[in-house]
């Protein structure tokens, strides 16, 4: 085996071996664990290093074998790939520290960090997986993996959320299976491939492939929130803050929404897909998604609720993007799909500050915090600030190359939409940052968990996450132009999609 | 019609008999005996159809004694186990399927 | 030189036997170690065969069909050897444990057992209808005794509502053999597959459907089902272990061969009722199993789904791939139903009872139990990856290659209701524990063995190349 | 309703079979000539007893196994309750049925022997055996069997061993129950003599053991 060949199966182990030594740790072991999580977040994201050093250079990462015959459990470390691991691999870090912290003294710690390690583990072979069949396996086990974590607290409310969430998830995960393997029975394969392969298939298979696609966006379109297949979204907020970030920045909604990117550029192509008219109802599901998770998100006093809407929206300018036939959409999506983790993650952070810290779960409490709590607040609105799309934050630049997206497109309507929700993400976030910085303080907090001693809010390891995050957000927006911005990797995967504007054919495996 | 043939269709009644016996018996010993007519009916088959056109054929007569011998197996073991229900709730007949 | 064949036949025989003399309850090492035996014995016979792509026999007594007996392994015979020898070791390994010396059920248990083994290898390797009969009701008879081995009134009444039934389905098939041997003078596999044509007279055709009906009735296929839940989930849990994942497969093996071999002139007519009991089976077990209180019912209602799988294959059969995904289904539910039936037995033994909605306690103390019984439901669920996933994959393409909607809707279906009850039990693991209840404590070789058969079921789904490259091995006798 | 159905079902079953039996022209393979043609190489002479223990002598070992697992069945299932006293049973009786034993172990002797040349052979013999035990039982001379003791168990299991170990060295020396023609007769004569006695036992032993089972007690 090359080192070409091992780099992509070091950086599932990385995350791997350690969950399944969690598992079987004490559960007092707090020192071993926590030297294992960091240390194979740590190896990871140096791994990841090396990974981006090397694709930037052209070369090629990626391992097969055969699980069946004609059917291999395939990985490759592409471009746009590495877009999704290190956004993930990047967060996966802070988000552990933060459950370090969140969850001190909690019960069932070998458990949560051991399937904690697990989700992350699914999430890379999402990214890394080089056909659908591979992609499936790794989403299936995203759906394992979480829900023991979304119905950690074992409450009545948990096993409810926990429930629907395995309805929606495991339902859509029969029509992705439906659709990859008809589409892998038309084909003989289903690998991933710039430009796409469906292509390949007679005009008389033309109106199979259309179903398939409605099938496999579908089957991704349930962990990416489009609306109507959001339902269990904001039902999963019930879990514990890490794991709402989990959900709304690190993994799961990001593997529905890198799950579109594949299968439009990868599968069928952009330009297939546009000749074969299924991008345009999948623009009009993103904009439909993003109108209404924005107007929900407006009448919700529970303040993961509001923020689990705005991921519905959010995560659909990702579709957008990537459904506006074009290289400037698709960096805009693209880029998005990096930003709105940064941003929302920074935001689920502060809400779990304001309840582990104040015992706050309403924005109707959130009177005065920002006097209590300024650190987290100001996180707090830096990402809210960003989610708008406020000049100077990652949202921004975002925007900006979705709005150009859409000029290029000739979907001007596209540009209203994104305005709209421009102005909802203003209407449900800066009543919340003038509550809290101007709000009246109240007598007493809900249940004041953690007192403040001298600048310390809150636990450290509960500060800092937000913090680096939100300097994120900021630095993403700033530096957009540098060369090592999410920005400048999303043109590089942008390039490399059109400048292939004739789909291969399938004799190249 | 043939001595053979005779026998074949006799086994085939008896047969039929002993299934129909079986499905319909509660009484547990009973239904034993019928399943044993229903034993003999393929037997009877067996050894009828093989010489129903000439002589007698050696095979399926071992055969026969070797189903034999399983049919006396597995009666006795039912017989064992009607006993123990016997001996455990004084009737000869099964209970109700609990069903959960 | 050792003949696999015939010394996976002797080899239990005789450890049966020995076990017997040794006395009540004694023998489990002699079990353990003559399987240890033909699991070796088998892995060489796949070797053999997988390399030789092509099937090895042996005639019995030197004379060869149809005067003999012929045995047969090809790749079909030889998987179901192996997994027979996979399923039953580590299940060797935790009755010892879990059988007290003094319990009962446990006296008689591996004389019993070895001649289930002894049986279930000769049936595997029998190329002859009436040496078939015979191994049927050694197989039949053993799981019987191990049934109502020390039971009280409802298990005795389970074994016998499960003698009739077998013995019903053994009397069918042997009057199909009479009818046989009547028309062909012969009952032996490799004569008769030339002689049977579509054109068989008529008795031929009534032979065939009493032999495959007689059959279906010891699978438990719907609406045959009624005798197995009570029977499996009545039985200590390393019987109905042995009996889910082995028993009711080998007379589906049996139908198998059959509709492959003499009958496949006939066998189209029946294929697609066979489909539609097959999904029936599915719906009805799976409903039941969702609704049922008791852990073991489920389990044994989710056999009762689990086996409808194996009978959508049928009318796939004409085309690629189908015989794969039955071979592939056949091996992710032995293993993982073993492995669920295993933990089952931990969990029952750890809290004294058998309820569903009783076991919130027990999951924090045995956490590798239960997350033993998570892997065998994620392989009876069908997702990745594991074993009962390969086996959704290959039926969902072979029904689509055939444009066969309906099967697709089915096991799509079967899955999804498969999560419900799987996770009707798991989510026992997350609620909060009441404060207080007793646990006693388990031998940890339980857990174990219940583990490694679950992990078994999960990798299996991560290469099954070897096993599907044995399949090709073709040539029936 | 069910009943209607059951019988109307086996009635129509019946006719269907009889008439599809007499559809039928002869069997395209005899095996008559090959059983005869074989019957010297086979150790004995009779054609029955040349397929039960030669040519389809691995369905008789299965058979055996069949027989001596529904005994450990029973065993299973059975539980020792103590039984009760012997019944008084008319002295008389009890001396005809001595007499009447040894005559049937004599006439069991016999029937092994013959069964080399004329009907007969080690289950028929077994089955006499077996018979004169439950005549001593059922006249008060021998007890009813509790769990069997090591010795019993080795008589139980004696007969089936010895056969197991013939097709076992067989097999070592070339194939599974393939006699040398020129010791096909004795070891034929070993394995069915092992098996009279075993199988008297066994048969008796379905009788015997049920006869302590709490099944008796009033």
């Amino acid at each position: 085996m090359t080192i070409n060949e091992a780099l992509p199966l070091a950086v599932l182990a990385s995350s791997l071996l350690p969950g399944l030594v969690i598992f079987i740790l004490p559960e007092a072991w707090i020192g071993t664990r926590t030297t294992l999580n960091l240390f194979g977040a740590v190896a990871k994201l140096a791994l990841i290093a090396v990974l981006l050093a090397g694709v930037q250079a052209g070369e090629d990462y990626g391992v097969r074998y055969a699980v069946l015959p004609g059917l291999d459990l395939a990985f490759k470390a592409d471009a746009l790939g590495l877009l999704f691991i290190t956004l993930s691999a990047i967060l996966w870090l802070f988000t552990t520290l933060y459950a370090i912290g969140y969850l001190e003294g909690a019960p069932h710690r070998s458990r949560f960090f051991g399937f904690f390690s697990l989700c992350v583990t699914a999430t890379m072979g999402i990214a890394m997986a080089a056909n659908l069949f591979t992609f499936f396996v790794f989403y299936e086990l995203l759906t394992l993996a979480t829900f023991p974590l979304v119905v950690h607290r074992g409450t009545a409310k948990a096993m409810r959320g926990g429930t629907i969430y395995l309805a929606y998830t495991l339902g859509g995960g029969a029509l992705l299976l439906t659709g990859i393997v008809w589409l892998h029975h038309l084909l003989g394969h289903s690998e991933f491939a710039h430009g796409g392969v469906a292509a390949a298939l007679d005009v008389q298979q033309y109106w199979q492939l259309k179903i398939i696609f409605l099938l496999l966006i579908a089957g991704v379109g349930v962990k990416a929130a489009l609306v109507p297949l959001h339902g269990w979204l904001p039902q999963a907020m019930v879990a514990p803050a890490p794991v709402s970030a989990l959900l709304h920045a690190v993994a799961v909604v990001k593997a529905g929404a890198f799950g579109i990117v594949r299968i439009v550029y990868e599968v069928y192509g952009a330009e297939f897909a546009q000749s074969l008219d299924l991008l345009t109802p999948l623009v009009v599901a993103a904009a439909v998604t993003i109108v209404w998770g924005s107007l929900r998100a407006l009448f919700q006093d529970d303040l993961k609720k509001r923020l689990a809407y705005s991921t519905v929206s959010q995560v659909s300018y990702i579709a957008l993007g990537v459904s506006l036939f074009g290289p400037i959409g698709t960096i805009g999506g693209l880029v998005h799909l990096v930003h709105q983790g940064i941003m929302k993650i920074t935001l689920f952070f502060c809400a779990g500050n304001y309840a582990e810290t104040l015992g706050i779960h309403k924005v109707s409490e959130l009177g005065g915090a920002g006097r209590r709590m300024p650190l987290t607040t100001l996180a707090f609105s830096i990402a809210a600030l960003g989610m708008m799309g406020a000049p100077l934050t990652a949202g921004a630049v975002s925007k900006a190359w979705l709005i150009d997206g859409a000029q290029a497109a000739g979907k001007e309507w596209a540009i209203w939409v994104l305005w709209t929700s421009s102005l909802l993400n203003a209407a449900y976030f800066l009543p919340i940052l003038w509550r809290a910085w101007f709000g009246k303080r109240p007598e007493a907090w809900p249940q004041e968990h953690i007192p403040a001693r001298s600048w310390r809010e809150t636990w450290w390891l509960l500060l800092l996450p937000p913090l680096v995050t939100a300097a994120a957000t900021l630095a993403a927006g700033i530096f957009a132009d540098s060369p090592i911005s999410p920005l400048a990797w999303a043109k590089l995967i942008a390039e490399r999609e059109y400048s292939r504007a004739t789909p291969l054919s399938t004799s190249t495996f | 019609m043939t001595s053979g043939l005779i026998f074949a269709g006799a086994g085939a009644a008896l047969f039929a008999m002993g299934v129909a016996g079986v499905l319909l018996i509660e009484h547990l010993l009973r239904r034993i005996l019928a399943f044993n007519l229903m034993g003999s009916g393929a037997f009877l088959v067996l050894v009828g159809l093989a010489q129903h056109h000439d002589a007698p054929d050696p095979v399926p007569q071992a055969m026969v004694l070797t189903g034999i011998v399983v049919a006396v197996a597995a009666t006795a073991l039912a017989l064992a186990l009607v006993r123990r229900l016997h001996g455990l709730t004084g009737s000869l007949e099964l209970p109700e399927a609990e069903d959960d | 030189m050792i003949d696999p064949l015939a010394w996976l036949i002797l080899l239990p025989l005789a450890w049966a036997t020995l076990a017997f003399l040794l006395g009540p309850g004694r023998g489990a090492w002699l079990g353990i170690g003559g399987l240890a035996g033909q699991l070796w014995l088998a892995v060489g016979l796949a070797q053999k065969v997988g390399a030789g792509g092509r099937a090895i026999g042996h005639s019995v007594g030197g004379w060869g069909a149809p005067l003999g007996i012929d045995l047969a392994a090809d790749g079909l015979s030889t998987a179901m050897l192996l997994l027979t020898q996979i399923v039953a070791l580590p299940l060797a390994i935790y009755a010892r444990a879990y059988f007290k010396a003094d319990d009962p059920a446990g006296l008689y248990f591996w004389p019993l057992t070895g001649f289930l083994l002894a049986g279930l290898n000769a049936l595997f390797l029998s190329a002859d209808l009436f040496n078939l009969y015979v191994t049927l009701e050694l197989v039949g008879l053993a799981a019987v005794g191990l049934v109502s081995a020390g039971g009280g009134a409802q298990q005795i009444a389970a074994a016998l509502r499960y003698l009739f039934a077998t013995l019903i389905g053994s009397g069918a098939y042997l009057l199909g053999v009479a009818l046989i041997y009547g028309a062909y003078g012969t009952v032996s596999i490799g004569t008769l597959l030339p002689l049977i044509t579509a054109e068989a007279p008529r008795l031929v055709w009534i032979a065939g459907g009493l032999m495959v009906l007689g059959l279906m009735l010891k699978t438990a296929l719907f609406p045959f089902h009624f005798w197995l839940p009570p029977a499996h989930g009545g039985a200590p849990a390393p019987v109905s272990a042995l009996l889910s994942a082995l028993v009711v497969k080998a007379s589906f093996y049996l139908i198998l061969r059959l509709w492959l071999g003499p009958f496949a002139a006939l066998a189209d007519t029946a294929a697609s009722l066979t489909a539609l009991l097959g999904a029936a089976a599915i719906l009805w077990g799976s409903y039941r199993a969702i609704r049922v209180q008791r852990l073991k019912m489920l389990i044994a209602y989710s056999t009762v789904a689990q086996l409808g799988y194996l009978f959508l294959i049928f009318p796939l059969l004409s085309g690629a791939g189908a015989l794969q995904a039955g071979v592939m289904q056949a091996f992710a539910h032995g293993l993982a139903k073993a492995a669920m039936f295993a933990a089952a037995g931990v969990l029952i033994k750890a809290t004294g009872q058998d309820r569903v909605d009783g076991l919130a306690g027990a999951a924090e103390r045995l956490p590798l139990t239960l997350f033993a019984f998570g892997l065998a439901g994620v392989t009876l669920m069908g997702l990745p990856p594991s074993a009962g996933f390969l086996a959704k994959w290959q039926l969902i393409e072979a029904a689509l290659a055939q444009g066969q909607w309906l099967i697709v809707a089915v096991v799509l279906a079967g899955g999804l209701l498969a999560a419900v009850y799987v996770f009707r039990v798991l989510r026992q693991a997350f609620l909060l524990a009441p404060a207080s209840r007793d646990i006693w404590p388990v031998p940890r070789t339980l857990e174990w063995t219940a583990f490694a058969l679950a992990a078994m079921s999960v990798l299996l789904g991560l290469r099954g190349l070897e096993l599907m490259q044995l399949l090709r091995a073709g040539g029936a006798a | 309703m069910k009943r209607v159905v059951v019988v109307g079902g086996a009635f129509a079953f019946t006719l269907l079979l009889v008439a599809a039996m007499r559809e039928l022209a002869p069997a395209a393979i005899d095996l008559r000539p090959s059983v005869a043609a074989h019957l010297a190489a086979s150790g004995v002479e009779h054609p029955v007893t040349a397929v039960l223990l030669n040519y389809r002598g691995y369905d008789t070992l299965l058979e055996i196994a069949v027989l001596l697992l529904a005994l450990l069945g029973i065993l299973a299932v059975t539980r020792d309750q103590g039984g009760g006293a012997p019944r008084p049973v008319d002295p008389l009786l009890q001396m005809l049925a001595r007499i009447a034993a040894t005559l049937m172990i004599v006439v069991a002797i016999y029937l092994l022997w013959a069964g080399a040349f004329r009907p007969g052979g080690a289950f028929q013999a077994g089955a006499v055996l077996a018979a004169a035990m439950v005549l001593l039982h059922l006249t008060g001379l021998l007890p009813g069997w509790r769990q069997p003791g090591v010795r019993l168990r080795w008589g139980l299991a004696a007969g089936f061993l010895v056969f197991l170990a013939v097709a076992a060295a067989l097999l070592l020396a070339g194939g599974l129950l393939t006699y040398p023609p020129a010791h096909a007769g004795a070891l034929i004569l070993l394995i069915e003599s092992g098996l009279t006695f075993s199988l008297g036992l066994i048969l008796a032993g379905l009788f015997l053991f049920l006869s302590r089972d709490e099944g008796d007690a009033p």
